[in-house]
């Protein structure tokens, strides 16, 4: 086995070491009938040859931008990420490396964290970040129960425009703790009708997604006002990060969280994982915050340095009374977003930002020339219901015959919204089949 | 004599500095290639009210693609990695990557598909997870298995889960959770996440787990018993059957911390012990790279008893006309509900699934009986130099405390320092807490004979400097680009971001 | 003082050993998955008389996949990179390589297409030939290009063939070749491996050939004038079109090379100078990686009264039924015939391809404005430090002699190997020769301000110690794995080959 | 434009201290009527995903083993490579470094290079070995110059066998010096028929390919007997070089150059090149050999070392007198079969070498259970000559009617063979086919 080094001369000797036999003795610890005394029943090896070959078979099975016309987001963007990202993150001294406990050979991880959280700062407009949550809706998740942690409180109130998977994440979570869970409704601009008796003393947190998932932009200011008035805390969720460069930003708002997903920085799709959960906080609540933190120090000699830090807050610290469990988190998407952040930069992120926004608003036109109906009146970004005329399902199909995958379908997830449609746009998204789509949703043949 | 000898595994070379990228930033650097907008897109902007609108970004630097590039080279260099050699991290597992993992999720009908297209458009995909599937449910003697949690952690929530919904089907409302005191702190943490208090019990002078221990501490209020095996300490929990039966004697389930599979790969099953739930880590047993703190993916395998509480959704097989396809089942009424926003972390699974076609049954069996025949020959050459704990056969690692170098008032930190000089990354230190001093250490099936030598010698030597010359430990490590850092001031006084110099 | 101070550009840290492959074998190891052979497969293995066989192959290692991947991740640490910082080595153009240009060269419709699939097959990569000719062409102002040589040294022997093959269509035998004496080494190289004889002509005290040296060695026997523009000093030859005309007068033909060519581009045109036949170095110009020395690409440019001559197979468009097709075109008579056994470096081409594509005529120019503007830079914070040898505004290089370190005994030498402490890569050192203890350095438009400022301080710093203490210049480099290496001995008793112990 | 760090401020900044007005200004030195007053005329700047769209539509127009079942051969094969391979080439270290001049700095690619050197003599039984030549062809080419020198003789006499493009660019090597170029023909058993006479006092050597390029294997020691007795070099040239595996080793068998071919080591066929030509020959030699060659030494602290070695060969130190021009060569191919020869080791690689030879074997069974000849009977390692009813075209096209690239059509290259073909079998060939292979090749249809 080309993985594994021993030879059997090189068994012998270190049996002969040891003072065992066989290697089978080596497992005497284990009852005998406990032991499995026949093969694993899983196919036999195959050849690195072979192994490729299956698996580009299965890799062909699957459709994607590569194959496709791209109009689907939800939750996932399809954004370009520059080679550079990949040619970074395919350096084995990032990808195999463990998580930085011993920091003086591992500053190449640190400061890459210490960046990351540099950056997820400012685009959220909050003091501190963390290095990494598992996705967008554990983040989200994790935030909750940071408020309910921060607060003492036992109730959170949800907006029913959060991403439903998100929505029943949190639910999750919250299962088996002894809180309860209230909706915010949407109204018929798209975004949520924040009712101030909605708040109450009891009341941890108000989470609200921006934009939210029908993709109207929220406002964000009279959530904060409505939570901040009664002493509860403002989570605000974000999934499509991109929008973080042109939107005003949820700190400055008034958020005390902002959590989410960051995959649209650089991240592959990757059937929805490993994607990259991301959590910003204010100063005061950095020691309820989830999961790793990097922070600058010095070395012995004074010169600048990074470790993991707060570690208090942790489980291999304080066990079950830690902040969180996480311990393994997303690393290597973070090292990606960094240097996808750092490529872009202040002004490309920013441009790039507007082009989606473009894209979306021609899209938009092209829609609406072709008599469909935009049932909602907030602002979007990149993304936005569109009214069908049949069904998601069959208007999708009308797409699919043409090459493309047209959005999302949203009778699953909204049952009283009609027939409609989530559509995204993104710089991926090709300009010449606008048209295309739109006949297709709007229910003619391609 | 601070540099190591010549035939040593490390020497001093040059290393390159480099600042943040903030500080390399210059106003009008450019490290993208986007299309203008045109008249048309530029007025489409206005679609957005200037008052939701954000000023500039700050704190995002600006570069060109050469200053990233070699920005994040540089930091790279920093790094050491199991490409570098021996990283004995205990219970962390790291064995070697193989590179055709990486080709193989890299692959654009992988990594470009979208979470939310149609089953339809995913059978590849949704094929592969359905295999990996049983492939997990075979090596464990699991009954099913859900790759949905994204690392071990939220695999044990996702476990914690599925007993808590099992009692409550069963109208009854227990609050414990027994936990051994070598267990990691995950194990406490995540049965705390989700409402229990948890119950240490001690292990025994031999290191595991004694039937009457457990027995003392079982109760119609405990919800499970939650244990690893092997365990922290590296040992077979040989009264495993035994202490399985007390807890379901008492209504109890069994809690399987799977982080230490890769000793028992082929050789034992967990379902096979007693255990009910119980996850993996694919980022140990099945190679699936660390990737510097994640990412990871962490299945959970239960007993068919706890099938009706799995995440959704499931992969499910369907027989249809045109032969079998894959379809996603969100009809699980009983079920805990979803822990993802998607499917769990896919591209670890794409990994992991290559790496068991590459090895098949044999090969697995094979990482068990090398990766438990180097932990004992490490076990062997090094109870000279430090003190063993617990006696015994180990599996896939071996604990050792500091007791040996008490007089000489090194501590178990300065040993893992020192080794950095020698070009290796140390073994996990002060766990578990068990061990005064912990050094566990896991060297995996990956290390050749000649490569754990070379490693003895080097603790050897290290002893001997810990008698002769405490200071230059104490010291340690003084062949890296910076010293020893200081994380007390870094707790004290947190700084965890960059910020603008003011003016 | 060896260490450099806290806010330079290196310092020391931890550097990996590694032996040889061959001193890690063992036998039995295994690296690689090859299938069993089955019986019948076992029986054909006869079909080769034994006779023919050999014994068991000697010499190479045996190791396991974990073992090769950290042998070369090892060494690839002892090695200084573009990826790491400047690279300034003159007349390489070290510029920085687009990660996309990796990306693209290995999709496998490039990557494992065979040179001997019919042309139908192929016509992607054909079109993609089709299109990089007439870019070369559009951008050197020639009116043919061929891409087949391998690089730049074939390039000018292919060249020299044309032009033999041209004088001798016209039935003269002419024998000789004029080369200035800056010029690189494979320019008398080639054109004495075509048979030629080389006649030098020596530059004039500006460092640029004049009319007059030209016309006094120009004669009926010779074929023709070979010479760089801009030349390896750094200049461009002003009186390139007056020394052509000379040259053209006499029959003879100008040949130019073009490694130098990043300096003008957009900017002037070798054909626009009276030049007629040039070879272009993609490793350079169009910034595909050097790859530790190669692989290159060495296209040739010739004027219309040339192309006759120019290599098989000439890829050409074909207009047919279903639209524009390409073939391989070996009808030319006159061609001097084949000079690779397929059509040149092709992965090098897509490279070079997807690079202008990411430029544009835009981008190409400031290629060649920022590198000039930061070789005038370098001369300009430079000449206070090291002597310039000949006055005036450079190209994309400058070149410094060690005159203003004589009094120190300080070599040009001793300078590189001390830049190598602080992490620079040296620049090209002892060329051209017509410089005593010639520094020749060219940053490219890859480098920013900063950077260089960087650079030069850092040479001052050298040169300060120079001054006062010239010993730690003779024992640098001091921050390398290695220090100084043996040069002489390694070839007055040379050890080509690692021998087994003997025993 | 991203690979360009400068900013306006910047070139300001260096204008200033330059004393220049303008970046302009710069150009002076060139006559301002032969500078370019226009852009170029190539198409403008495309966005780093559109150049990606670009390339990926013109790669997908390509066949390949990925798209087609593989038996084509003829001097380059499609042999697998295992991931390790691109892994370590990848990183850029090795591939965006130059030349090993600065040895404290280039250990890493001087010590490989001494690896490759070792393993390139052992294969090919000689003693010392350079560190790569461009490619096969001109490998030969550079070896029969090579004989030119050593000799001091003119006349070389080369196997009709030997492939037709390397014996092309032989003779455009050749072309332009005092030399004549004699020929040895083919014998019925598909051998060089080596002619005593063939070989006289003015010979510097007799070149010879093994197996040859209609797959046949050589009697070498016979050609090297005749060139011996008159003072002559042996040359023997590989295109295969898997073959070095299995057949004894041209050093053994009298060989005084060998040459060739090395991109079955691991390196992608890619339409041709980069290859990886190789020159081994015995240590009288070493001070005519082209090329770079690496050496073993010490450093100042009597440490060993690598260093580019034996330099007054070569062109920069002595110009118009070195033994060949030759600067850049193949380097990261170098380093590519470096790294596939240390995986395949001494075991495997005779294993691979004996799969191909059984594939080969195998596939001459189906075809002569077709009803196909063979026409040669020399033996032959993983590529032979089947002759084909109609014609090597028609034949072919039949194949690739069924998905397959069947083999090389043999007529242009040998007009008096008669209908036939060059069929390649390697572990990569679809065993499964060769059935259909042998129906299409006779004449049947898929
Ligand atoms: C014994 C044990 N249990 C659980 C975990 C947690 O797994 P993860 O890091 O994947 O969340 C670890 C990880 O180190 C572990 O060693
Ligand atoms: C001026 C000059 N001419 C020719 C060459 C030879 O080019 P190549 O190395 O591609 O053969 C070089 C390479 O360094 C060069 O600098």
């Amino acid at each position: 086995m080309r993985y594994i080094p021993h030879t059997e001369a090189d068994v012998r000797t270190m049996l002969d070491r040891i003072g065992a036999d066989s290697v089978e003795d080596l497992f005497q610890s284990i009852p005998e009938k406990l032991q499995l005394r026949r093969p694993l029943d899983i196919t036999a090896a195959a050849t690195e040859q072979e192994v490729l070959a299956e698996l580009r078979a299965l890799a062909e099975e699957n459709a994607s931008s590569h194959t496709h016309g791209w109009f689907l987001g939800g939750g996932a963007y399809a954004h370009f990420a520059p080679s550079a990202v990949d040619a970074i993150v395919s350096r084995s001294e990032f990808y195999t490396s463990y998580t930085p406990y011993q920091p003086e050979i591992s500053q190449g991880t640190l400061q890459t964290i210490f960046e990351w959280q540099t950056m997820i700062s400012s685009l959220t407009g909050l003091d501190v970040s963390n290095a990494s949550l598992y996705d967008g809706a554990s983040a989200a998740a994790e935030a909750v129960l940071m408020a309910l942690r921060v607060t003492r409180r036992k109730r959170v109130v949800v907006a029913e425009t959060l991403h439903p998977h998100y929505r029943e994440v949190v639910r999750t979570y919250l299962d088996g703790l002894d809180t309860e869970i209230a909706t915010l409704p949407r109204s018929a601009s798209g975004q949520t009708e924040v009712l101030a008796e909605a708040v109450d003393d009891t009341t941890a947190c108000v989470v609200v997604q921006q934009p939210n998932f029908f993709g109207c932009i929220e406002d964000l200011e009279s959530a904060a006002a409505a939570a901040h008035a009664r002493g509860a805390l403002l989570i605000v969720v974000v999934t499509e990060a991109l929008s973080l460069a042109l939107l005003r930003s949820p700190g400055e708002a008034g958020a005390d969280i902002v959590c989410g997903e960051a995959q649209s920085f650089g991240v592959p799709l990757g059937f929805g994982g490993p994607h990259l959960g991301f959590l910003a906080a204010r100063d005061k609540h950095v020691r309820q915050i989830p999961g790793r933190i990097a922070g600058q120090t010095v070395d012995s000699a004074g010169r600048r340095g990074f470790v993991l830090t707060l570690s208090t807050r942790e489980q291999h610290i304080r066990r079950e009374r830690a902040t969180s469990n996480i311990c393994t988190n997303q690393g290597l998407c973070l090292l990606m977003a960094t240097v996808y952040l750092s490529l872009l930069g202040r002004v490309g992120l920013r441009r790039l930002a507007e082009l989606n926004l473009a894209r979306a608003e021609t899209l938009k036109s092209a829609l609406r020339a072709q008599g469909l109906a935009l049932p909602f009146s907030a602002p979007t970004f990149n993304e936005f219901t569109v009214r069908v005329p049949d069904s998601g399902e069959a208007a999708l199909e009308r797409a699919l015959g043409a090459g493309m995958v047209g959005g999302l379908d949203l009778r699953p997830f909204d049952a009283e919204l009609g027939p409609a449609v989530l559509v995204c746009a993104t710089e991926q998204s090709p300009t010449d089949r606008f048209e295309t789509l739109a006949t297709c949703l709007a229910g003619g043949a391609a | 004599m601070t540099a190591p000898n010549d035939n040593a595994n490390a020497t001093r070379g040059i290393s390159y500095e480099e600042p943040l990228s903030f500080e390399r930033s210059r106003p009008g650097r450019v490290g993208y290639s986007l299309p203008e907008l045109n008249a048309e897109e530029r007025a489409a902007l206005a679609a957005i009210p200037s008052d939701l609108l954000r000023e500039e970004l700050a704190d995002l630097p600006e570069l060109s693609e050469v200053d990233v590039i070699r920005h994040f080279t540089r930091l790279s260099t920093w790094n050491t990695s199991v490409d570098h050699g021996l990283y004995p991290l205990g219970s962390c597992t790291m064995k070697y990557n193989p590179k055709i993992n990486e080709v193989v999720a890299r692959l654009p009908g992988f990594a470009a598909a979208h979470p939310m297209q149609p089953a339809g458009l995913a059978q590849g995909l949704l094929r592969l997870c359905y295999m990996l599937e049983r492939q997990l449910a075979e090596i464990s003697g699991m009954d099913r298995v859900t790759l949905q949690p994204a690392a071990g952690a939220q695999g044990e929530l996702a476990g914690i889960m599925m007993i808590r919904a099992y009692h409550e089907q069963r109208g009854e409302g227990r609050t414990k959770v027994l936990i051994p005191d070598s267990a990691h702190g995950t194990n406490p943490a995540s049965a705390a996440l989700n409402g229990y208090s948890v119950v240490p019990i001690p292990s025994g002078d031999d290191g595991i787990l004694h039937p009457e221990a457990v027995e003392a501490a079982m109760a119609d209020d405990v919800a499970a018993l939650m244990l690893t095996n092997p365990n922290t300490l590296g040992f077979f929990e040989s009264h495993m059957v035994r202490i399985a039966e007390i807890v379901h004697s008492k209504g109890g389930l069994v809690y399987g911390d799977g982080a230490n599979l890769n000793a028992i790969l082929g050789v034992a099953r967990p379902g096979d012990l007693g255990i009910d739930v119980m996850h993996f880590n694919l980022h140990k047993t099945f190679s699936t790279p660390h990737g510097g703190g994640g990412p990871g993916a962490g299945p959970v395998g239960v007993v068919n008893q706890l099938a009706p509480y799995l995440p959704v959704p499931v992969v499910a097989k369907v027989a249809g006309p045109e032969g079998e396809r894959f379809a996603l089942d969100y009809e699980f009424p009983h079920s805990i509900g979803r822990l993802h926003a998607n499917f769990g972390n896919v591209g670890m699974m794409v990994r992991a699934f290559a790496y068991i076609r590459s090895l098949g049954p044999d090969g697995l069996r094979r990482c068990a009986e090398m990766a438990v025949l180097n932990a004992n020959y490490l076990q062997a050459r090094l109870r000279d130099i430090f003190s063993v704990p617990y006696e015994g056969a180990v599996m896939h690692e071996c604990v050792f405390s500091d007791k040996s170098l008490e007089a000489t008032g090194v501590t178990t930190l300065d040993v893992a320092k020192r080794l950095i000089d020698y070009g290796y990354h140390p073994p996990t230190i002060y766990f578990p807490l068990i061990v005064h001093g912990a050094l566990m250490i896991e060297p995996t099936e990956s290390e050749s004979l000649e490569g754990l030598d070379r490693f003895v010698e080097t603790l050897l030597t290290i002893s001997r400097e810990a008698q002769e010359d405490p200071e230059l430990l104490r010291g340690a490590p003084h062949n890296t680009r910076l010293r020893r850092l200081d994380e007390t001031q870094a707790a004290r006084r947190p700084i965890l971001r960059w910020q603008a110099p003011s003016d």
